[in-house]
């Protein structure tokens, strides 16, 4: 019952159906793909010559160790577990979760976020050392999602902590998580030092 | 120079701070720990005498062994009395403790 | 069910009752009586005390704006008979007041307060009639159809410059449990530790406020809320159909048990045949999706422990499941496979093999979780003895599921009260007998094999059946008939009721969700009492707690 | 050991400061864990006196009973009879004669003692073994002093049973 | 102590790890991933409109001089989508499929709001178009019937 | 032969004091510094402000174990002497220290007897 | 004279060249300081390199892959941690005791850095040879239980001070038989030096089984191994920082490099307690010396040694589950000591008959 992999390179466009003959597609993989290389050629700090090597090691080191605080809170939270376990293996990037946010950088807000527990979570990020990411994982994070029309959900994490990553997905799965995880260190590259430790 | 005297001079001193201590504090608790220093003293002394006046029958480090062993009991048995007593009277304050008087 | 049991049943409660109560026999066969405001607690007295109904199954209310009535409705059940019966009381709109069931049926305590919290019910001689899912000071009830205040924040509630702080189950009372003896008079020996809601162990939003004596629980107290989306009113403004992915993000280890019940459901208002391959799927999917769910109950409950590797070993049969779910309905963990009518596609071709293989191989791996967690003697150790639910306990707070079964108490619907396929079938439901922690989690293993017969029989019936439809006849737009249906379903957490009302109209009128975690989560506080903090970890992850089932 | 002397004096300057300081400390710190640390400091201090009188053995005792055990069991005695603010929770007594009278013995202690050491001619005698001190004290212990040795464990057994009767009359009152 | 063992002869054996961002699952075909949708089939019935659950989709059209329906815009809110398949089983032409893209990852939530670009969607056709069946008139067809054949195309 | 060095006595204390030290400035030095809010400086407690006292009293049982141990530690500081005396002086020493354990092992049984090592 | 690179002649070479433009008890001090400074480098290495290790054996044991993308095979993974660590800011929050919180990782990781003084790592690669070895060992590692009391209190925190409390108990419980399961060992040694103990090892039985002590007291290897996994607060005995009971126990509230130092104190202990075990048991550096570099080679055995009873503790970690706290206080009380003073009745009457 395995899955058949496919092994080797993932291959840039996957499986974007098209056939001549069909006309033009859209695919939103695409678009997002390219919104996303303006947004983090818009975030690229100019340095100077001589702080950019220690930025480099310093961002490297912040990418290469991103300790996510054990929170979860509805569907995607089993996702994201599922995506720390066996076949994904968050591990692999250095991402261990922490049960304290004190040692925290990064929180994956995964699942739907009602106004009951926002400042519980914006508490959460306060105690966060910093620096400190934030990832919505799943349409309720991003936007209150399924729930729009709820009486007692957050319409977006975004409304009480700044989010750094989007993760588009209901629940995404975990692939989908560590494409997320992927943009936020693409991110993390690009910051100074400088400006990052006053934040 | 490095001699006895110096080493008496230090224990004095801690066994002074440790008395006043011993008398003027109201915390049971503290009042045991200042008897700990009193001893503690008195073994700096015992070893400081032992090392330099008497090296060859080291009986200062045997009888500082049984000081140490005679200290510990002491606190083992010193704060069960503090913890009842601290139980009847909601206190550790020795202040408070008047009706041990009479 | 007897229909002359029934009749005779009916004839007697009218006789008994008179005037107050009217009796009538709905064509589903669960007897229905309408009750008078003021005779309520009686009339549920005599059920529970003569006529068996010991249970209070479900208790909920539905919000007929054009009578201008709330109707409450409380649901009785009888575990040994089987039985069902349906009380009903009209209240007043303006205003709604009942006296409370609580001192009859003692599970009603959440209950109510939940029907409080969504319809302003007072229960007149409630313990403690507080909001339960939303906090202190939310404005109107938000399942009354006339609700428009969507737009409420807490108070004091400033997202970027100050936290909400929060305490809605009221001050944590200190109570004096004078089982513990040595509690010095008046001082504080004690002192609250909250669990939660962002806890490692409580497996969600889950918040349980413990008084703690050193290690000892004094005393504790669950505050639920923290995922409560009002997902019941949401659907309110869906089509039937679009209901289904609703259902999935309820219990969301769970989904495909949540999508059958709530088709089933449908199916029963609208009297919507279903082709028996479609059927048949149905069973495999969700017995598939009960050994999913257990398994993630006993890796958590090793994870809890402090056993990591199981939890590991778990999720890679896990994932295995997914790819079966994922293959059929292109979902891994929210499936949205079941339809009105029928299931969304039928099997693909090389799902049968990958399932028999899984199905080969998977006596293997629970051996080899036997091995690495049932077999390690500090595991054994730390859940043998371990809390004690009793029959009594699990009756008084309407306990179902693997934890009503740890007592001893045979009830499964899938055996008590078949629906779909499952009279069919041929498998058993283990037993306990403590009703401690280790059988909460033995249990579920049991179940696993269990599950795992089902599937195999499941497999070999849709060889023999053949390719067939998977799909009913259901009109484009369904509009079931104006009415009420209720189904339960035997869900890896216990007894899942889904109650719907149809106005007529494309939209369900009332979606009623009968969550069996929600009911059973009463009982931690008394299960839990003077058990340590590691104790208190191990049981309540005995409960399998999924938050999104439990808030909603 | 070919040091100079000024290593000497520097070595028992700090010991002499982490004595003192801690003893200090367990008087005048305002809460009575951070005393418990002084104390700490302290013992760590007389440990390292005794190791620059070459009595290992009794250094390593003093941080392993000391450190170890006895600001253990009062750390815990702490806990246990905790009451009002941490913070101000090392008082003086409340009485002003007191106080100065305590003030007075101790410094009247001080003096007699510290005038009877600078009076004292020291004689210095014999000659240190320079190793084995430890089977040097456990032979002497097993051979000159074997029936202190057995009290000693009569004196613990003592100890344990009275405290241990003492403090389970607090657990079972009532 | 059994359990020891257990976990030395998994440390000897292959873990089961994809190391995902170089080896990659092949998802089902069914897999619920992005969207790709083909304007020059979509005919503005506007069934995957009604279909999802949570309003994310907006399809605009114009009823054009020879009363054909033409589709003008189509939006997809994504910030909200559910990724339930409705709107793909709703849809009888295959416009609107889901594959197995899953970088959907982005820095601003506003991406995710999508409106297909114009110049995609296909150009008015000549006043001379063939006149098929009027699109409403498909939405006559149960949505649920289809559900067995509206797959992925793949 | 080796030999006890108490210079490195003296010195390694300090220079294990003096890394820590160090490690803790060049932290100082890389760390983040941002603004303080008073949420952050809350303790952590889940998620929830955190009620009543934190320093409670404990319970006894803590200290009947401490208790169990001091006696067993001061033993210690005999049996060790003896231990590595024991190649030389032979049998009397053996029974001699077995009727020191032994007093200490009725200790023990009176402890276990009483209920002093049972977590309450 | 004690000398970290005694058979190099380092000690002479290096003394001898400060002196030259230093006075002699400067270059004395220096030297000291250096080799200081070299073994605390190991530590720190050391605990960087067990964090890993741990991670991929983790990693295996539970079928997944471990750390592998950062630097080759994620070598560099632990190296990014640190980095990371120093980054983080430093929280202090309002109500701790300000006093105790900073002092108290400096204090765990003071016992730490004390304890590897008395570590003989080779015949020659020794920081100091003390006469009481031993019981240096277990004095300053019980210092560390009294500097995670002090952070677990001046914390402020429920979950901090519950698991200072824990770990307490546990130490202070758990101290006793490892006490006297060393205790067995130095009977046989007749020394607390721990050089001396590990000469005492030194040879063949009959030719072939290495005169280890574990041959002679099994019984006492085993007790002193559960009881290293205690002291550590590695797995079944992990309640201080039981992550599903105790959020991560007594340093919850420390952030950045003051948890960094109690994290490099905790596997620094981990391998402390694993050289312990070596050097009393296991014999130490004693194995096959090859004539290519001959002063390396008895590093390497104990290294190895070493290294496979902290994969032990690993494997152990993966595989069990946690005690609760009165089961664990029983097992120690109740089961291990009886049995250590049983083993030491044994092992002296081994030692006084036979001599």
């Amino acid at each position: 019952m395995e899955v058949e992999r496919s092994e080797g390179k993932v291959p840039e466009k996957t499986g974007a159906v098209q056939a001549p003959e069909e006309g033009p597609v859209f695919c939103v993989q695409d678009h997002i793909q390219r919104e996303n290389q303006a947004a983090l050629k818009r975030m690229t700090v100019q340095r100077n010559l001589l702080i950019a090597p220690l930025d480099l090691v310093l961002n490297w080191a912040r990418k290469s160790s991103i300790w996510p605080v054990t929170f979860g809170l509805a569907c995607c939270a089993i996702e994201m577990m599922a995506g720390s376990l066996a076949r994904y293996d968050l591990d692999r990037f250095g991402i261990m979760f922490r049960t304290s946010p004190r040692q925290a950088d990064l929180m994956i807000v995964a699942g739907t976020l009602t106004k009951k527990m926002a400042p519980t979570v914006r508490r959460l990020y306060e105690q966060m050392s910093s620096p400190r990411y934030v990832l919505a994982m799943g349409s309720c994070a991003i936007s209150g999602g399924p729930f729009r029309d709820s009486y007692s959900v957050v319409m977006g994490v975004d409304e009480v902590i700044p989010v750094d990553v989007y993760v588009s997905g209901c629940p995404p799965r975990p692939e989908a998580l560590i494409e997320g995880l992927l943009r936020l260190r693409e991110k993390i590259m690009t910051e100074s030092w400088q400006v990052r430790k006053r934040l | 120079m490095m001699d006895l005297s110096c080493y008496l001079g230090l224990s004095t001193i801690l066994f002074v701070i440790g008395l006043f201590g011993a008398l003027t504090k109201r915390n049971a608790i503290v009042v045991l720990m200042c008897i700990e220093l009193m001893l503690n003293a008195v073994n700096i002394n015992l070893v400081a005498f032992s090392r330099f006046l008497d090296p060859g029958q080291l009986l200062g480090y045997l009888f500082v062994i049984f000081t140490i062993a005679v200290a510990a009991a002491e606190v083992a048995v010193g704060i069960a009395l503090v913890l009842v007593l601290n139980r009847y009277r909601e206190t550790v304050n020795l202040d408070d403790f008047i009706w041990l008087k009479g | 069910m007897k229909t002359k049991d029934v009749e005779k049943k009916k004839a007697a409660l009218s006789k008994r009752f008179g005037e107050a109560v009217t009796v009538t026999l709905p064509k589903d066969g669960i007897l229905e009586a309408v009750v008078a405001p003021p005779q309520v607690v009686e009339v549920l007295r005599a059920l529970k005390e003569d006529y068996d109904f010991h249970q209070l199954h479900d208790l909920t209310a539905v919000d007929y704006i054009k009578d201008n009535q709330i109707t409450v409705v409380y649901r009785l059940m009888n575990l040994e008979k089987p039985d069902m019966m349906v009380v009903k009381v009209p209240l007043d709109r303006s205003q709604p007041e009942v006296a409370t069931a609580t001192d009859v049926y003692p599970a009603a305590n959440w209950l109510e307060r939940e029907v409080y919290d969504y319809f302003g019910v007072k229960f007149t001689g409630h313990p403690n009639l507080t909001r339960i899912m939303l906090w202190d000071g939310f404005e109107g009830h938000p399942f009354r159809k006339d609700f428009q205040a969507f737009d409420q924040a807490p108070p004091d509630y400033d997202p970027f410059e100050t936290a909400y702080v929060d305490f809605s189950e009221g001050r944590l009372q200190l109570t004096d449990v004078s089982s513990n003896g040595n509690r010095g008079n008046g001082s504080p020996r004690t002192f609250i530790l909250n669990f939660g809601p962002q806890h490692p162990s409580t497996h969600g939003v889950f918040r349980a406020a413990v008084e703690l004596d050193g290690e000892t629980i004094v005393d504790l107290k669950p505050v639920i809320g923290y995922l409560h989306r009002g997902l019941e009113k949401i659907v309110e403004n869906r089509t039937w159909a679009q209901v289904i992915p609703y259902t999935d993000r309820t219990d969301y280890l769970a989904t495909m048990n949540n999508n059958h019940v709530y088709v089933l459901a449908v199916e029963k208002l609208a009297g919507i045949q279903v082709p028996p391959r479609a059927e048949l799927i149905r069973v495999l999917m969700a017995e598939l999706n009960r050994i999913h769910s257990h398994l993630m109950a006993i890796g958590c409950l090793g994870l809890d422990c402090g056993a990591i590797t199981p939890f590991l070993y778990v999720w890679r049969e896990r994932e295995k499941i997914y790819d079966l779910f994922e293959m059929v309905c292109g979902g891994r963990l929210l499936t949205t496979y079941f339809r009105i009518g029928g299931v969304a596609r039928d099997l693909p071709e090389e799902f049968l093999p990958c399932l028999k293989k899984l199905l080969t191989e998977m006596p293997g791996y629970i051996e080899q979780y036997n091995n690495i967690l049932s077999g390690n003697e500090i595991f054994q150790m730390r859940l043998k003895k371990v809390a004690h639910l009793t029959k009594e306990m699990a009756m008084k707070y309407s306990i179902t599921g693997p934890m009503l079964r740890s007592t001893g108490i045979n009830y499964d619907v899938r055996k008590v009260d078949p629906y779909s396929l499952y009279s069919q079938f041929d498998f058993q439901v283990p037993l306990g007998k403590n009703g401690d922690a280790w059988d909460f989690y033995w249990l579920r293993v049991l179940e696993m094999w269990q599950s795992l017969r089902i599937v195999w029989q499941a497999t070999e019936y849709l060889e023999e059946m053949g390719p067939g439809p998977v799909m009913g006849k259901v009109p484009k737009a369904l509009k079931p008939p104006a009415g009420e249906a209720y189904v339960h379903i035997e869900s890896p957490k216990g007894d899942l009721g889904c109650y719907v009302v149809s106005d007529g109209g494309p939209n369900p009128y009332r979606f009623r969700w009968r969550p069996p975690l929600f009911i059973n989560l009463q009982s931690l506080p008394e299960l839990v009492r003077g058990w340590k903090i590691a104790d208190f970890i191990a049981i309540f992850a005995g409960y399998d707690a999924v938050m999104g089932e439990i808030d909603r | 050991m070919g040091e100079p002397t000024t290593g000497k004096i520097i070595v028992f300057s700090v010991l002499t400061a982490m004595v003192i300081g801690g003893g200090l400390g367990v008087v005048f710190l305002r809460n009575v864990f951070h005393a418990l640390v002084a104390m700490v400091v302290c013992f760590l201090g007389v440990a390292g006196v005794y190791f620059s009188l070459q009595a290992d053995f009794l250094a390593v005792m003093q941080v392993l009973i000391y450190v170890g055990a006895v600001a253990v069991v009062i750390a815990f005695a702490v806990m246990l009879t905790r009451r009002g603010t941490m913070a101000d929770s090392n008082r003086f007594v409340a009485s002003g004669l007191q106080l100065a009278i305590g003030a007075a013995v101790a410094a009247g202690v001080g003096v007699a003692l510290l005038r009877l050491i600078c009076e004292t001619a020291w004689q210095a005698s014999g000659k240190f073994p320079a190793t084995d001190v430890t089977r040097f004290l456990g032979e002497a212990l097993l051979t000159r002093l074997p029936i202190p040795f057995e009290i000693a464990a009569v004196l613990l057994l003592v100890a344990l049973v009275g405290a241990v009767m003492i403090a389970l009359e607090e657990v079972h009152k009532s | 102590m059994r359990g020891l063992r257990v976990t030395m002869g998994v440390m000897l054996t292959k873990p089961i790890t994809v190391e995902y961002p170089f080896k990659k699952l092949k998802f089902a075909p069914v897999y619920r991933g992005g969207f790709c949708f083909y304007p020059a089939k979509c005919i503005g019935c506007k069934l995957c409109q009604t279909a999802c659950p949570n309003k994310v989709i907006s399809v605009k059209t114009v009823r054009g001089e020879d009363k054909k329906i033409r589709l003008t815009g189509y939006e997809m809110d994504l910030q909200y989508c559910l990724y339930c398949g409705l709107c793909v089983e709703a849809c009888n032409k295959d416009a609107l499929v889901m594959t197995d893209q899953i970088k959907l990852a982005s820095y601003d939530r506003q991406v995710l709001k999508i409106e297909i670009p114009e110049e995609l969607i296909p150009a008015p056709p000549p006043v001379t178009a063939r006149s098929t069946a009027a699109a409403p008139a498909k939405t006559a067809e149960s949505t649920t019937k289809n559900v067995g054949q509206s797959e992925v195309s793949q | 032969m080796l030999q006890q060095d108490y210079l490195t006595l003296a010195v390694y204390p300090l220079v294990i004091i003096g890394f820590s030290v160090f490690v803790l400035a060049l932290a100082w030095v890389l760390r983040a510094k941002p603004p303080k809010t008073p949420l952050k400086q809350s303790a952590y407690e889940c998620g929830v402000p955190t009620r009543g006292e934190t320093w409670v009293r404990f319970r006894v049982a803590y200290y009947l174990y401490a208790l169990v141990f001091v006696v067993f530690d001061v033993e210690i500081i005999f049996l060790y002497p003896w231990a590595v005396a024991l190649k030389r002086l032979g049998l009397f020493a053996y029974i001699e220290a077995i009727i020191f354990i032994l007093i200490l092992l009725v200790a023990l049984g009176y402890a276990w007897k009483e209920g002093a090592l049972e977590w309450k | 004279m004690p000398d970290v690179t005694q058979g190099l002649g380092a000690y002479e070479v290096i003394v001898g060249w400060l002196s030259g433009f230093t006075p002699h008890w400067l270059a004395e001090v220096l030297y000291r300081v250096g080799a200081g400074l070299l073994i605390l480098t190991l530590i720190s290495t050391l605990a960087l390199v067990l964090v890993y290790i741990l991670r991929k054996v983790m990693g295996h044991m539970q079928c997944r892959l471990g750390p592998r993308v950062t630097g080759p095979f994620g070598l560099l993974q632990t190296a990014a941690d640190a980095v990371k660590l120093m980054q983080k800011e430093d929280i202090i929050p309002t109500n701790v005791d300000r006093f105790l919180f900073i002092l108290a990782p400096y204090v765990v990781f003071f016992s730490c850095g004390m304890i590897f003084m008395v570590l003989p790592l080779s015949p020659t690669w020794i920081l100091n040879d003390l006469e009481v070895g031993v019981l240096f060992f277990v004095a300053f590692g019980s210092l560390a239980s009294f500097g995670l009391l002090m952070g677990g209190f001046g914390s402020n925190n429920k979950y901090s001070l519950v698991g200072g409390m824990r770990s307490v108990a546990q130490v202070v419980s758990y101290e006793v038989p490892m006490v006297l399961a060393i205790l067995g060992a130095v009977m046989l040694a007749g020394s607390l030096s721990m050089h001396q103990i590990v000469v005492a090892q030194e040879g063949m039985w009959l030719g072939f089984i290495p005169k280890w002590f574990i041959f002679l007291q099994p019984l006492g290897f085993v007790i002193y191994f559960l009881c290293g996994l205690a002291e550590t607060g590695q797995t079944p005995f992990d309640l201080p920082e039981g992550e599903s009971e105790l959020v991560a126990g007594y340093n919850t509230e420390y952030s950045g490099m003051r948890f960094a130092l109690f994290f490099l104190a905790e596997f620094g202990n981990l391998f402390a307690i694993s050289a312990m075990a070596t050097t009393l048991f296991l014999g130490g550096w004693h194995g096959p010396v090859f004539s290519f570099l001959p002063w390396l080679w008895p590093f390497v055995w104990f290294m190895a040694k070493a290294m496979a009873l902290t994969f032990c503790m690993m494997w152990v970690r993966s595989t069990w589950l946690r005690f609760r706290i009165d089961q664990m206080m029983d097992f120690a009380w109740k089961i291990l000591v009886p049995l250590s003073l049983l083993n030491i009745f044994i092992t002296a009457g081994e030692v006084a008959i036979i001599r």
